[in-house]
């Protein structure tokens, strides 16, 4: 068997006394997506964080394709094919939504350290992050900047962002919150693109219930920082922790 | 056709007071010099003058544009001795003379002096002297200095030492403390002082070298008569000396006090300063009057303003000022010149009644080493 | 103001906030460890307590500064012209009233102490109001601009003193029966220093109380960070950051005249001077803490006084060291509040 | 697309590529506003052609310090403007290229193998100074990095006082040029158009153009991809970081070429002035100058730099001789008169740094470029 | 019918060159709980702002309680009884939740009985007391922002987007705390784009689009019309819980 993309071994993170992730292990193979549920403060933005490198395990390790990246810093991780939309919008405010797109896109060609060539010669650079506004429908808005987006613009420019990384695992944290239902399911199908590739590796944060359903492959459910449950989705759906603790629905205990 | 004379000094910044004096100084040696004519030998004087800021870089470009775009004759300046320095240069590739003042770096009739350098204002080697020759001429006296830890504190104390060694070979400095130039907090320093001073034997005194604000009543208030110490201030500006009145019976050498001199001059120039400006004239208005007087002597003496023809007329010129004569010594062109020792009043009549003369010391009891290699 | 009045009541079983002690620990461990190295106890006395009264003395100069600039986070150059300014504010006293400095008595002298203190803080509180209105409030939020703005205002105001009481430095006499020392033994402790430590001590205090019994000191963080949202929850918060700057404007002022007092001699760069020493006090202390800036300017203080005398060389970089130092080991400074 | 949304017709399409030996000499970022371009084509000539069009040594002076004052201006807005890094250890590096040729040419004597040694020395140092700054306190928090800067450069300044033997301590040190740049060189016998091709001709023009040279480098820095990292990690280090971007190699290396640049131009004010010293270099109050002539000019802007500096030195150089002739004018008025005293004239300095501050808030590049709008 | 509480007269709005708004008109009865939904970009959060005086209004009439707020600063609308939870939440996240709280208690300190209703809702604040809360997780931030704006008892609560992050089970709680209030004689105006929860809690209903109302009416009406929910929203079937 190969090695899966991304693995956790017993990670975990304390903040002081509070585990905020505790002991999770966990495998992810290309070509599926995991939805990752849990109540809020369970610990999966906290998983996220401590995957991607924003935060430094106290123990555990992760991999990405069977190599450690525990001690690596973000952007070396980002740089092995680790990619991230955050849950609270993270943009840079004053650039415009094609300079957000283009920085990713440029990061991805490893472009960075040219200091004497001109930017706007790259036109492929520019090119790809126009392509890449085009399919979340913000071309029209190319260059307005995100502090003037409204807030359902800036989480689909947030996606813009993780997709022109083109990373190999792809972590969604509840891209669709504040989105209006009408331009949910254009993220939606872009997400499950991604998925049909199938050597990608995607990993969704998300409280609706409705398109955890339609999009995974598999749940993993987090609570008070362990993982408790991991499997087929309507069997974890069904499950009594699922049912009281995060959808709090008193029927299960009947 | 004018004659052109140039004034710099740093009009602008901390030491704007100092500027004021020399300005005020010269102005009124001019107008003494010349009885109100502002006119020599036919010509009139006009005086240019311009504010370095104390940036030496800027006294450099300043003098540079006095000789080549005012075209005068011949220079004066400048308060700071960085900025002096820098000025040295100028006036050997332009080939005019430059008077020195009030700026006392040794250096400038020293290592970096050219001949076309003079200097009215005192240098730092006759402060030492001054202050050596306020110092008992026997009896064992152990000497702790204060100074601060700059290339100007530390010559300072240097040039004390071999001050001593000459003309007051009984006195030793058994101690040197250097504090950070930005100091405020002497306790530490006045500890140390107090504990190398306190078992020694004869007069124990302390000799503060000070540029900015003095450290005098900070020293003064942890009482160190309690071990005998007496503390020798070193001379200043009147509003620095203020500070003293609180300390009567201090000694040191001051270089200029307006009630010490008499001579006509002097006696003009206080009268007149106080009618002015309500106040005696200070330190720097006594050198800007003694820059002036060399000025117009030696044009009087060179008649004209040929650089070459004055150089000439003033090497070895001797000229009147407020404190007395002053001569250019050939060598150097340094201005020789006597220094006071005082002591401080017990109980002034007025604010800037401060300081009784104990003596004056003439110029030949003082034997400044010439250093300028020449 | 019914904007401050301090919450009292929550819910019993919430959970209680600690108490941080360790900083507190390190002034007395500090000064015990140099005693070994002063040797003699006379001398380390001597020097403590000056140390401590200097520290004092950097704590009242600062501590306008820990609210404007730790808590409002404006960077403000323009501090030191306020300390000047409350120096050259006591001759306004000094003038009519210079009997009282002469006179021997120790009411007399105190009184005329304080009449500076209040007429200092009256002349910088009014000057900070309009320094606020017309200097700082355009730009707040950014730091550059107001490093620009507040050093223009701080180059006007020092002119300005050079315009009214003239370049010359002025020799301020301190009252009469302040003078001197109390000289116990071997032990020296100037007189004036005593009455520093007395007037830090209260400002101390009083600052302390005015934090953390009212909602002041929150309302000023949380209008740094969203003063849109303060806004929001009812609260005038352009109106409070003035009075904070006025506050922290007039106690600049009373820290001016004790520095006046301890120098006794005024130029109008006498606040600029100290001003790299204020900044760092701030920032060993932890930005916005007043006890902070309290344990910082002794801590600092006593240091300088100890390598002073054990090793003059160091002096020079005793503040910079101490700052490194505890930056290595509390990267946000002592007690941090705001964390920017 | 609906009314509410911004309006896509945007003034300036940099995307759009454009070619030309100019546009590739200016980095692809032309001044976008012909107000401004103007002034720009009449500093630069003006810069260019003053040893001809004005006699005396004032203007040649002022011209010298403007230039190397862009140079200075232009490097700390890579650093300020484009990398959004506070630091007040800037004049340090000018303080090394100052020292570095001062020292060589002290030591060593009048020659070009010295300025060639002393500049080389400044540039390492400087380098290896600003990375060793960079990688140890980048990481903290911004506002505690500009303090540790604060800390280093008056710890340097200490240095240079202490080290008097070399430094010349506070009165610095006074130096002969190699002979080409000497007043007394004459490289032509007959004067071009009346002024004498002599030393300090040959001195300035090595000023400009090095300056010119250096500007155009940085220029073509802030526009590479390179730039536009450093303009993203300003707006949002976390999330550059989180893109893939090493932000504290790359603040790094923002400090170090803003560093060299930096030394460059001490390197030239001291060759132009012939001597070195702390206030020259070194001081703080030099410092606030390069940040109110960024600011003025325009942060972020590059261009800003040379509008900045030309304008602040000419202030500085010319202010009071303004005055002078203001005060004389008036000088029957009451009060007036003393208020525009020349001695005063840091008083219209301090109100010239809050109205600049006031009048442009971003900048006078800002303003023209909106107004061309 | 006696005059709503809040009244939004022909209301435009712009931001800086930007047309915003395009004269929004609706009133809020007291007592009701009022829903405001609508696409993204459509001008929801720029009417929020607009009502608090955050940005200012450049034509029409905003009044609230027969008073005219139109051109009031926003610490005197808040004054009036108006409290407001911003799409960004506006968490202090250097302060504590427990200063962010007492901040938002402006009157005085917290009645306990009301505290320990809100600590019973949001539980998890209790247990976060003293952390800074920029450390709390996205759900338990939107938590705090509530919590904050029902602090105290107010004439008006605007509320925007506050199910976005919350996981099922406490948009639950969020439904019964609004209920609650509303009980309790309070007056919401509600922005959602959970149409689950939007649709379980509101009276009225106002939708708008590109800057203007373009319906108003029940709630009840809305649910039943599944048509007129496709053509306003663009709801999909499915996209119900
Ligand atoms: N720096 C920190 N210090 C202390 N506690 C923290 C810190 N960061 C996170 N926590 C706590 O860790 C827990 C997990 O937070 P996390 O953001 O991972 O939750 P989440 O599962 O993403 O929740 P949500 O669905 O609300 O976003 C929370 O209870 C939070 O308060
Ligand atoms: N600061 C701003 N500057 C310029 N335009 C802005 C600004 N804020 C919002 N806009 C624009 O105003 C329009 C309405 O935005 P608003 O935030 O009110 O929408 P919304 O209905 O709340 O959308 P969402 O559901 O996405 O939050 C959008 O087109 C947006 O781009
Ligand atoms: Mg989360
Ligand atoms: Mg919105």
């Amino acid at each position: 068997m190969t090695a899966p993309a991304l693995e956790t071994r017993g990670l975990t993170i304390r903040f002081g006394g509070h585990v905020a992730v505790n002991d999770v292990s966990c495998r992810f193979t290309p070509g599926t997506l995991t939805a990752i549920v849990g109540p809020n403060g369970a610990g999966k933005t906290t998983y996220f964080n401590l995957v991607s490198g924003q935060l430094r395990a106290s123990a555990g390790q992760v991999l990405v394709e069977g190599e450690d990246v525990t001690t690596l810093p973000a952007s070396a991780r980002t740089r092995r094919g680790l990619g991230r939309a955050f849950q609270l919008t993270n943009l840079f405010p004053q650039l415009t939504a094609l300079e957000n797109v283009r920085l990713a896109v440029q990061s991805r060609a490893d472009a960075g350290w040219s200091l004497f060539k001109v930017w706007n010669s790259r036109r492929d650079l520019i090119e790809k992050a126009e392509a890449v506004l085009e399919r979340v429908r913000l071309s029209d808005k190319r260059h307005v900047a995100p502090k003037a987006l409204s807030h359902g613009d800036q989480r689909k420019l947030e996606v813009a962002l993780l997709i022109a990384m083109e990373p190999k695992v792809f972590m969604f944290d509840e891209p669709t919150a504040g989105m209006s239902v009408d331009e949910v399911p254009t993220v939606l199908e872009l997400i499950h693109g991604i998925k049909q590739r199938g050597d990608t590796t995607v990993l969704l944060v998300e409280h609706k219930m409705d398109v955890v359903r339609s999009l995974a492959d598999r749940i993993v459910v987090l609570h008070n920082g362990s993982l408790v449950a991991d499997g087929e989705p309507a069997e974890v759906i069904a499950s009594p922790v699922v049912q009281e603790a995060y959808l709090g629905l008193e029927a299960a205990r009947a | 056709q004018d004659i052109k004379i140039a004034l710099i000094a740093g009009k602008t910044g901390p030491l704007e007071a100092y500027a004021k004096q020399t300005e005020a100084g010269f102005m009124m040696g001019l107008e003494y010099l010349t009885k109100g004519s502002m006119a020599l030998n036919g010509r009139k004087i006009s005086v240019i003058v311009k504010d370095d800021q104390l940036k030496a870089d800027l006294a450099k470009t300043l003098l540079e544009q006095a000789y080549n775009d005012d075209k005068v004759d011949l220079a004066v300046g400048t308060t700071s001795s960085a900025a002096a320095l820098a000025m040295l240069p100028v006036a050997e590739e332009n080939g005019k003379v430059l008077i020195v003042e009030p700026a006392v770096a040794d250096a400038i009739t020293g290592e970096k002096w050219n001949r076309f350098i003079f200097r009215t204002a005192r240098n730092s080697t006759q402060d030492a002297y001054g202050a050596a020759a306020a110092i008992p001429a026997s009896g064992d006296v152990s000497i702790a200095t204060l100074a601060q830890d700059y290339a100007f504190g530390r010559d300072g104390v240097a040039a004390l030492k071999s001050a001593l060694s000459q003309i007051r070979p009984n006195a030793k400095v058994v101690f040197e403390e250097y504090t950070p130039q930005n100091a405020t907090d002497f306790t530490a320093s006045a500890q140390r002082i107090f504990d190398a001073l306190k078992d020694k034997p004869g007069k124990k005194i302390i000799n503060i070298i000070w540029a900015g604000q003095h450290p005098l009543p900070k020293i003064a208030d942890l009482k160190p008569e309690r071990f005998g110490i007496e503390i020798a201030p070193g001379g200043n500006i009147l509003p620095a000396m203020q500070i003293y009145k609180n300390y009567p019976g201090m000694e040191g050498a001051v270089y200029y006090y307006y009630a010490f001199p008499k001579n006509p001059m002097n006696d003009w120039l206080v009268a007149e300063h106080q009618k002015r400006y309500n106040s005696p004239p200070d330190f720097f208005t006594a050198g800007g009057f003694a820059a002036a007087s060399a000025a117009v002597t030696a044009i009087q003496k060179a008649g004209g303003t040929d650089p070459e023809k004055l150089i000439t007329a003033m090497e070895g010129m001797t000229f009147e000022t407020p404190k007395g004569p002053m001569t250019f010594r050939k060598e150097d062109h340094q201005a020789l010149q006597v220094m006071y020792h005082f002591k401080v009043k017990a109980d002034g009549k007025d604010a800037n009644d401060l300081l009784d003369l104990v003596d004056t010391i003439p110029a030949d009891k003082m034997p400044i080493p010439v250093r300028n290699k020449r | 103001m019914s904007d401050m009045t301090a919450d009292a009541t929550t819910a019993a079983e919430l959970p209680r906030t600690k108490t941080d002690w360790v900083p507190l620990a390190l002034v007395p461990a500090l000064a015990l460890l140099a005693l070994p190295f002063v040797g003699e106890p006379s001398t380390w006395v001597t020097l403590t307590v000056a140390g401590l009264a200097m520290g004092m003395m950097i704590f009242l100069m600062a501590s306008g500064l820990t609210l404007v600039f730790g808590l409002m986070d404006i960077i403000n150059f323009g501090h030191g012209v306020f300390i000047s300014l409350g120096a050259y504010a006591t001759l306004l006293v000094l003038g009519p009233l210079a009997g009282w400095a002469q006179a021997d008595s120790v009411g007399l002298n105190l009184a005329l102490l304080l009449l500076c203190i209040l007429v200092a803080m009256a002349v910088t509180g009014v000057v900070g109001a309009v320094f606020e209105r017309v200097i700082v409030r355009p730009v707040y939020g950014s730091h550059l601009k107001q490093i620009l703005v507040t050093m223009g205002g701080l180059i006007v105001a020092e002119q300005a003193i050079h315009a009214i009481w003239g370049a010359s430095p002025i020799p301020i006499p301190l009252p009469e029966t302040l003078r001197g020392a109390f000289v116990l033994g071997d032990i020296v402790m100037e007189r004036y220093r005593v009455v520093a430590v007395a007037v830090g001590l209260t400002v101390f205090v009083a600052m302390q109380l005015m934090l953390n019994r009212t909602r002041i000191g929150l309302l000023i963080r949380a209008g740094v960070e969203n003063p849109e949202m303060v806004e929001a929850l009812g609260y005038r918060i352009k109106r409070l950051f003035v009075s904070v700057f006025v506050a922290g404007s007039a106690l600049a002022g009373l820290g001016g005249v004790m520095w006046a007092f301890y120098r006794q001699t005024l130029t109008a760069g006498m606040g600029m001077e100290v001003m790299v020493l204020v900044f760092i006090v701030i920032i060993i202390g932890g930005l916005g803490s007043v006890g902070g800036c309290f344990v910082g300017s002794i801590l600092v203080a006593l240091v300088a006084n100890y390598v002073g005398f054990l090793a003059p060389k160091l002096a020079l970089i005793s503040n910079i060291l101490v700052m490194a130092l505890v930056l290595i080991w509390r990267p946000q400074g002592l007690f941090p509040v705001a964390r920017r | 697309m609906t009314a509410t949304s911004a309006p896509t017709n945007i003034p300036f399409d940099e995307t759009k590529v454009r070619s030309g030996v100019l546009q590739s000499l200016l980095s692809s970022d032309p001044p976008r506003s012909r107000v401004l371009s103007l002034i720009l084509v009449a500093i630069l000539f003006l810069l260019a052609a003053t040893p001809f069009l004005f006699s005396g040594s004032q203007p040649l002076s002022t011209a010298a310090k403007i230039c190397v004052f862009i140079v200075l201006v232009a490097s700390y807005d890579l650093l300020l403007g484009y990398s959004g890094i506070v630091s007040f250890a800037h004049t340090m590096f000018f303080g090394i290229g100052g020292y570095g040729v001062a020292i060589a040419l002290e030591r060593l004597g009048a020659a070009w193998t010295s300025v060639g040694i002393g500049l080389l020395a400044a540039l390492a140092l400087s380098a290896a100074l600003a990375a060793a700054i960079g990688l140890l306190s980048l990481r903290v928090r911004a506002i505690f990095f500009s303090m540790i800067t604060l800390a280093v450069a008056s710890a340097m300044a200490v240095l240079a006082s202490q080290l008097s033997e070399i430094t010349g301590g506070e009165d610095g040190l006074s130096f002969q040029l190699p002979p080409a740049l000497r007043p007394a060189f004459r490289l032509l016998s007959e004067p071009v158009f009346g002024t004498a091709v002599n030393g300090r001709l040959l001195a300035y023009y090595l000023v400009f153009f090095v300056s010119l040279g250096v500007f155009l480098l940085l220029l073509r820095v802030v526009n590479s991809p390179f730039g536009r990292v450093l303009q993203a990690i300003r707006e949002n280090e976390f999330r550059a970081e989180a893109l893939g971007y090493r932000v504290v190699a790359y603040r790094t290396a923002a400090s170090v070429i803003s560093a060299l640049a930096a030394t460059v131009a001490g390197a030239l004010m001291a060759l132009w002035l012939r001597y070195n010293g702390p206030d020259t270099t070194l001081s703080f109050s030099i410092m606030i100058d390069i940040l109110l002539m960024v600011v003025i000019g325009g942060m972020g802007t590059m261009y800003g730099a040379v509008i900045g500096a030309a304008l602040f030195v000419l202030a500085q150089s010319y202010l009071q001789v303004l005055m002078e002739a203001g005060s004389s004018a008036v000088a029957g008025v009451p009060i007036l008169p003393n208020l525009i005293h020349p001695d005063r004239w840091l008083l219209w300095l301090g109100a010239l740094f809050i109205v600049s501050v006031y009048a442009f808030p971003g900048g006078i590049v800002g303003r023209l470029r909106q107004r061309g709008n | 019918m006696p005059e709503p509480l809040l009244q939004l007269e022909a209301v435009q709005t712009h931001i800086g060159p930007y047309h915003i708004l395009h004269g929004v008109s609706f009133g809020v009865q007291t007592g009701s709980l009022t829903m405001l939904l609508g696409r993204n970009g459509a001008g929801k959060t720029t009417t929020l702002r607009t009502i608090m005086g955050l940005w200012r209004a450049s034509a029409g009439r905003i009044r609230f309680d027969g008073r005219d707020i139109t051109a009031s600063a926003t610490p005197d609308i808040a004054r009036a009884g108006i409290a407001y939870v911003p799409e960004s939440m506006g968490i202090f996240t250097d302060l504590t939740v427990r200063e962010n709280i007492v901040l938002a208690a402006r009157s005085g300190p917290i009645d306990s009985a009301r505290l320990d209703w809100m600590l019973g809702l949001f539980p998890a604040l209790r247990r976060f007391w003293n952390l800074p809360a920029g450390n709390l997780s996205g759900g338990q931030k939107q938590m705090l922002a509530i919590a904050r704006a029902i602090a105290e008892p107010r004439r008006l609560l605007l509320v925007d987007e506050p199910t976005k992050g919350l996981a099922p089970v406490m948009v639950r709680s969020m439904i019964e705390a609004f209920k609650a209030l509303k009980e309790a004689g309070e007056t919401v105006l509600l922005v959602e784009q959970n149409f689950y929860a939007a649709s379980a809690l509101g009276d009225d209903v106002l939708i708008m689009d590109d800057g203007r109302i373009v319906h108003s009416g029940r709630m009840s009406d809305l649910v039943a019309d599944q048509s007129l929910q496709q053509r306003l929203l663009g709801l999909s079937l499915d996209a119900h819980q």
